[in-house]
């Protein structure tokens, strides 16, 4: 199970989190790569069919941010 | 519980001869023991079938989403609790409705009954109060009606209708010291595993008719998730996990919403506890935000509207 | 939603919400990071995952 | 004809030895009711009850069916060509099932296996499936065969027929099929006389004891627009739910859906179970459709068993008589009910 | 056992966007297989379903004629999740058809005998076929006069417009091209509804069969124009539209009372359908 990575579906607010990710991004700041991030208008917009579809896709981990 | 036969035939004539409805909506005696029909009532001199008795389990409020006409109809207290959810979800209106409350004892399960007579065929029941006699062809026996409500009946802390213009009879004394949520608690001192083959199991019958959905009063939808195609969220066939994910979703949708009336375990041909999923709801409800369904009208669901003290311990 | 869904079995770790202001890249960081450790310690998911169906 | 009898213990004896040369399906206990389930050592098999709550047309009609299978993209040259999924059609045996059942395969045939088409999926099924019937001693209240042409006993469309005559059973074959899964049977002696009487006799007896049953014959005289606008409909359709209980749980129901599925490159294309009771059944790409409200579909379910089968097929209705949907429709819409109301309209 | 579910391989072999509103596409399929174009051997009326591995199938009519050899054509509208997806297809790809399915147009009947044809919108495609297989050489002898009456909303959204045009300039058939509106000024053609035009331009039901095949609002009011021009109900021809999923008679969906859409039509007189229960 070495080679393992999790897959982690985040669900990142266009105006909050996203900002932040991008923020931490430009300012070269070191975080995990195991995310697969899904850029939403506002955290309020992911419904819990979203998160279903991820775990039904195989996500090992669902990640909602606002 | 019979009782109550003749007085809703009685209050439903004079509604209608005085036309304060154009319709009354209740029950009729079923064609089989054990089974009663919704029916709908609009002749003054057709009343004498409409029917109650323990049987009554189906909820009525289906019946009355988005109807333009005026409309009596019989509720006892999850119907009531039911026809607040659909007024406050904009399904009907207030003035439309002339709602006829029933105090309630319970529902009898009639799967219950047929286990305790070996599923030998039933061809009679007289209720009798407290309790009642079964017939078959070849067996009669008593049984007492307490040990046979369906089992939301035996933990509804809600018998009494929460809202009626009329009401027949006395209010009946509402249950107390009841643990509605025992089951629940004992799925959740599982570890996921365990969780995991429980559900897997409780599902595994499933045929996808979708009896449950249809007989919730809440499933109004006018287009479900299931039956969506751009994008398709859950496939059409009895593979177990579209099977789960359609229970899951199905129990989501109604959180904050299900007043526990039972319909969906009812009317299940194929026998599942599908309130487990929606038990689970009710108690996060109850204990997070102090919620119960369809209790008031002044007062929208918690997953309807923000509030600041909102429990939100599970963010980071 | 998390409470349902880890009722069904679904371990509590693979699922997270978060508040984070676009100013706070250290926070996004700093969550990443335990999300990211939660999610691993948990090893691949199995449960809940569309497979090819099990029909006949 | 071969004639055998069986003690019980003979009988399961019997079954446990033919497993070599069919998949056996057998009536068990599960959960409160029965169901038809392979024979497979662990489960039992329990000859005691009334009828199984899904009827056995999953056997040969499963409630979904990979029917072919593909592989997507461009690099392949096979990509995007459909091929059919490899199926078991080994033979097999649905022991037990009552004569209704067995009935409903007869009427859903006309439908699978016509002079234009045969759809290969159940025709193979059916025809590598051995029907062993239980005759009813003791029919539901809600059992109607005898007004479909059917009966407690009736042999049409079964491969054997057994009759429980109490401490034993006896074994009739009745179609090549039949005659030889008799022929791979261990135990049992010839019947005689006496017993044969008694299962005369337990037959008469249990057809005198199915109490109701419309006529059916008056529908072939109706014309199918006058039933289409009769009044009734509305009310026969206010309390329906619009669930698919009594078209899933039929045995005579055969409607279905055809899905693909994908995953990742590869997929299936899958057949499903449908129901005419499901707004979707109809809806036309358009969003135009036919039968958009609840009436109409509530009509199109008892026209089509009741009437259009009738007048298609000129072979009775499209109904065995088994009662299902009587005793387990969740508003108690009965079939034999809406069957008086067309009669007499 | 034959499978009649199993699709023909086909490739696509020519796309051409027929409508200005490019929702209206015509795709020209090849056969992989060339033993399976003499399988699919078809008559105007009938239709197929067209297959797409990991969509599903849709029921369309067949546009080409039975007289045009080497590849089959179908013209889709863009509405569902399979004619989406085929919108998006690319010449080169690889799918399936399955077919021909369905009966078609009473040509037996109508041998001998005035044509008129009355379509709208793009309901047009087996009216398409029909023509191009009533005015080749070896057909055209059989029938007398052809009229074609057949209309959309707007010049742009004629389908087949070259064809039209090359139709218009032959005297083998009489052409009546009209749309509801247009702000073009050399539009050289007639302008109104459908069933005004046909009121307009068919003048006899003598010895004549009209074939219909549109939207229903023109159906509706087509019908009592042909009826007041003396065509009685059998030797109106309609072809209907139904959900479909196996297109053989077997999934249950497409019935009209007793009749099936898929396997019984989809073409139908009118007589046929007064005996036929209004659930279409």
């Amino acid at each position: 199970m070495s080679d393992w990575e999790a897959k982690i579906t985040t669900f990142l607010c266009n105006w909050c989190s996203y900002g932040a990710a991008d923020l931490a991004g430009v300012s070269r700041f070191q975080y995990p790569p195991n995310f697969r991030i899904i850029r939403v208008p506002c955290s309020a917009r992911v419904s819990p069919k979203f998160v279903l579809a991820a775990f039904r896709h195989g996500a090992d981990g669902v990640w909602v941010s606002g | 519980m019979l009782r109550y036969t003749e007085k809703i035939q009685e209050t439903a004539k004079r509604l209608l001869q005085e036309k304060r409805v154009d319709a009354f909506i209740g029950y009729g005696k079923g064609s089989v023991p054990m089974m009663n029909q919704p029916l709908m009532v609009s002749d003054p001199d057709r009343v004498d079938r409409l029917y109650w008795d323990n049987f009554c389990g189906l909820n009525l409020c289906n019946y009355l989403t988005k109807r333009t006409d005026k409309v009596g109809i019989v509720a006892n207290g999850c119907n009531s609790r039911n026809i607040v959810t659909h007024i406050i979800e904009n399904q009907i209106k207030r003035d439309q409705l002339y709602i006829v409350g029933i105090p309630c004892e319970g529902m009898i399960d009639h799967r219950a009954v047929m286990r305790a007579v070996k599923q030998k065929e039933i061809l009679d029941i007289q209720q009798n109060g407290k309790t009642f006699v079964v017939k078959g062809a070849d067996f009669e026996e008593t049984f007492e009606k307490e040990k046979f409500l369906q089992s939301n009946c035996a933990v509804c802390i809600h018998r009494n209708p929460v809202i009626y213009d009329e009401l027949l009879g006395d209010l009946v004394e509402e249950q107390t010291g009841v643990s509605p949520y025992q089951d629940v608690e004992k799925v959740e001192a599982m570890d996921p595993e365990k969780k995991q083959g429980f559900f897997t199991r409780l599902i595994s019958r499933c045929i996808r008719c979708y009896a449950c959905r249809n007989a919730c009063p809440l499933c109004y939808c006018p287009t479900c998730f299931v039956d969506e195609s751009r994008p398709q969220w859950v496939g059409k066939s009895s593979d177990p996990t579209d099977t789960l994910t359609f229970h899951f979703l199905r129990a989501y949708h109604c959180a904050g919403r299900c007043t526990d009336c039972g319909a969906c375990e009812r009317v299940c041909p194929m026998g599942i506890s599908m309130r487990q999923f929606t038990k689970k709801l009710n108690k996060d409800c109850q204990e997070l935000f102090s919620w119960e369904a369809g209790l008031t009208l002044d007062q929208r669901p918690p997953l309807d509207v923000y509030r600041p003290d909102d429990y939100n311990d599970f963010i980071k | 939603m998390k409470g349902l869904l880890e009722h069904v079995g679904v371990e509590p770790g693979r699922l997270h919400f978060s508040w984070i202001s676009s100013a706070e890249a250290t926070k996004f960081v700093d969550v990443a990071n335990t999300v990211a450790k939660e999610v691993k310690a948990l090893g691949p998911a199995r449960y809940f995952i569309k497979k090819r169906a099990e029909v006949a | 004809m071969t004639e055998r009898v069986y003690t019980k213990e003979e009988w399961i004896r019997g079954l446990e030895g033919l497993r070599e040369d069919y998949t056996l399906f057998v009536p068990v206990k599960d959960g409160d009711f029965h169901a038809f389930m392979p024979m497979n050592g662990e489960k039992v098999p329990d000859f005691d009850f009334q009828n199984t709550r899904l009827s056995p047309k999953s056997v040969i009609y499963p409630r979904s069916e990979r029917l072919f299978e593909y592989i997507l993209g461009n690099a392949d040259p096979e990509a995007n060509i459909l091929k059919e999924s490899s199926k078991d059609f080994s033979p097999r045996a649905i022991v037990g099932i009552r004569p209704c059942d067995a009935q409903a395969f007869q009427i859903v045939r006309r439908n699978f296996d016509n002079p234009e088409y045969r759809d290969p999926w159940w025709v193979r099924h059916f025809e590598s499936t051995t029907l062993v019937g239980l005759g009813c001693n003791e029919p539901c209240s809600t059992c109607f065969c005898t007004a479909v042409g059917g009966g407690p006993f009736h042999e049409d469309g079964l491969d054997a027929l057994v009759f429980d005559l109490g401490e034993r059973y006896l074994i009739k074959g009745l179609t090549d099929k039949g005659e030889a899964f008799l022929a791979k049977m261990n135990g049992g002696k010839p019947a005689d006389e006496a017993v044969l009487k008694a299962a005369e006799d337990l037959t008469a007896s249990a057809s005198q004891k199915i109490t109701s049953s419309p006529p059916t014959d008056p529908l072939k005289g109706k014309k199918i627009n006058d039933l289409f606008n009769a009044p009734f409909w509305e009310e026969v359709a206010f309390g329906c739910l619009n669930c698919g209980t009594c078209t899933y749980l039929c045995p005579t129901c055969w409607c279905f859906d055809v899905q693909d599925e994908v995953l990742g490159k590869e997929g299936d294309r899958i057949r499903n179970w449908d129901s005419c009771m499901f707004p979707l059944f109809t809806l036309h790409g358009s969003g135009h459709n036919p039968r958009d409200k609840k009436v109409q579909r509530v009509r199109q379910r008892f026209m089509h068993k009741l009437k259009y089968y009738v007048d298609k097929y000129d072979n009775g209705v499209q109904c065995s008589g088994c009662g299902r949907c009587v005793r387990y429709c969740p508003v108690n819409i009965d079939i034999r009910d809406v069957c008086e109301r067309m009669n007499n309209y | 056992m034959e499978n009649p579910y199993l699709p023909y391989p086909v490739r696509i072999d020519k796309i051409t966007v027929e409508t200005e509103d490019r929702n209206l596409k015509t795709f020209h399929f090849v056969f992989l297989n060339p033993e399976d174009e003499a399988k699919f051997a078809y008559t105007p009326g009938q239709f197929a379903e067209l297959s797409i591995a990991g969509k599903g199938e849709i029921p369309i009519g067949i546009a080409s004629s039975p007289t045009e050899k080497g590849f089959v054509a179908f013209t889709v509208n863009k509405v569902g999740l399979v004619s989406s997806y085929l919108h998006n297809m690319k010449e080169g790809d690889v799918m399936g058809i399955r077919g021909p399915l369905g009966n078609w147009y009473p040509w037996h009947e109508m041998e001998g005998k005035n044509v008129v044809i009355v379509g709208g919108g793009f309901a047009f495609t087996t009216l398409r076929s029909s023509i191009i297989y009533m005015i080749h050489p070896e057909n055209r002898p059989r029938f007398k006069d052809i009229t074609v009456v057949y209309g959309a909303r707007t010049p742009g959204m004629l389908l087949y417009k070259d064809e039209l045009a090359a139709w218009e300039q032959r005297d083998d058939i009489h052409m009546h091209i009209t749309v509801d509106g247009t702000n073009d000024p050399d539009w050289k053609y007639n302008i109104g509804f459908v069933p005004t035009i046909t009121e307009q331009k068919i003048t006899s039901a003598d010895n004549a069969i009209a074939i219909v095949c549109g939207p229903p609002i023109m159906i509706r009011f087509t019908q009592p124009v042909l009826e007041k021009l003396g065509f009685p109900p059998e030797r109106i021809i309609l072809s209907l539209e139904m959900r479909m999923k196996c297109g053989i008679g077997m999934c249950g969906r497409c019935n009209i009372g007793d009749k099936y859409v898929c396997k019984d039509g989809p073409v139908f007189s009118l007589a046929q359908l007064k005996e036929m229960p209004p659930e279409y």
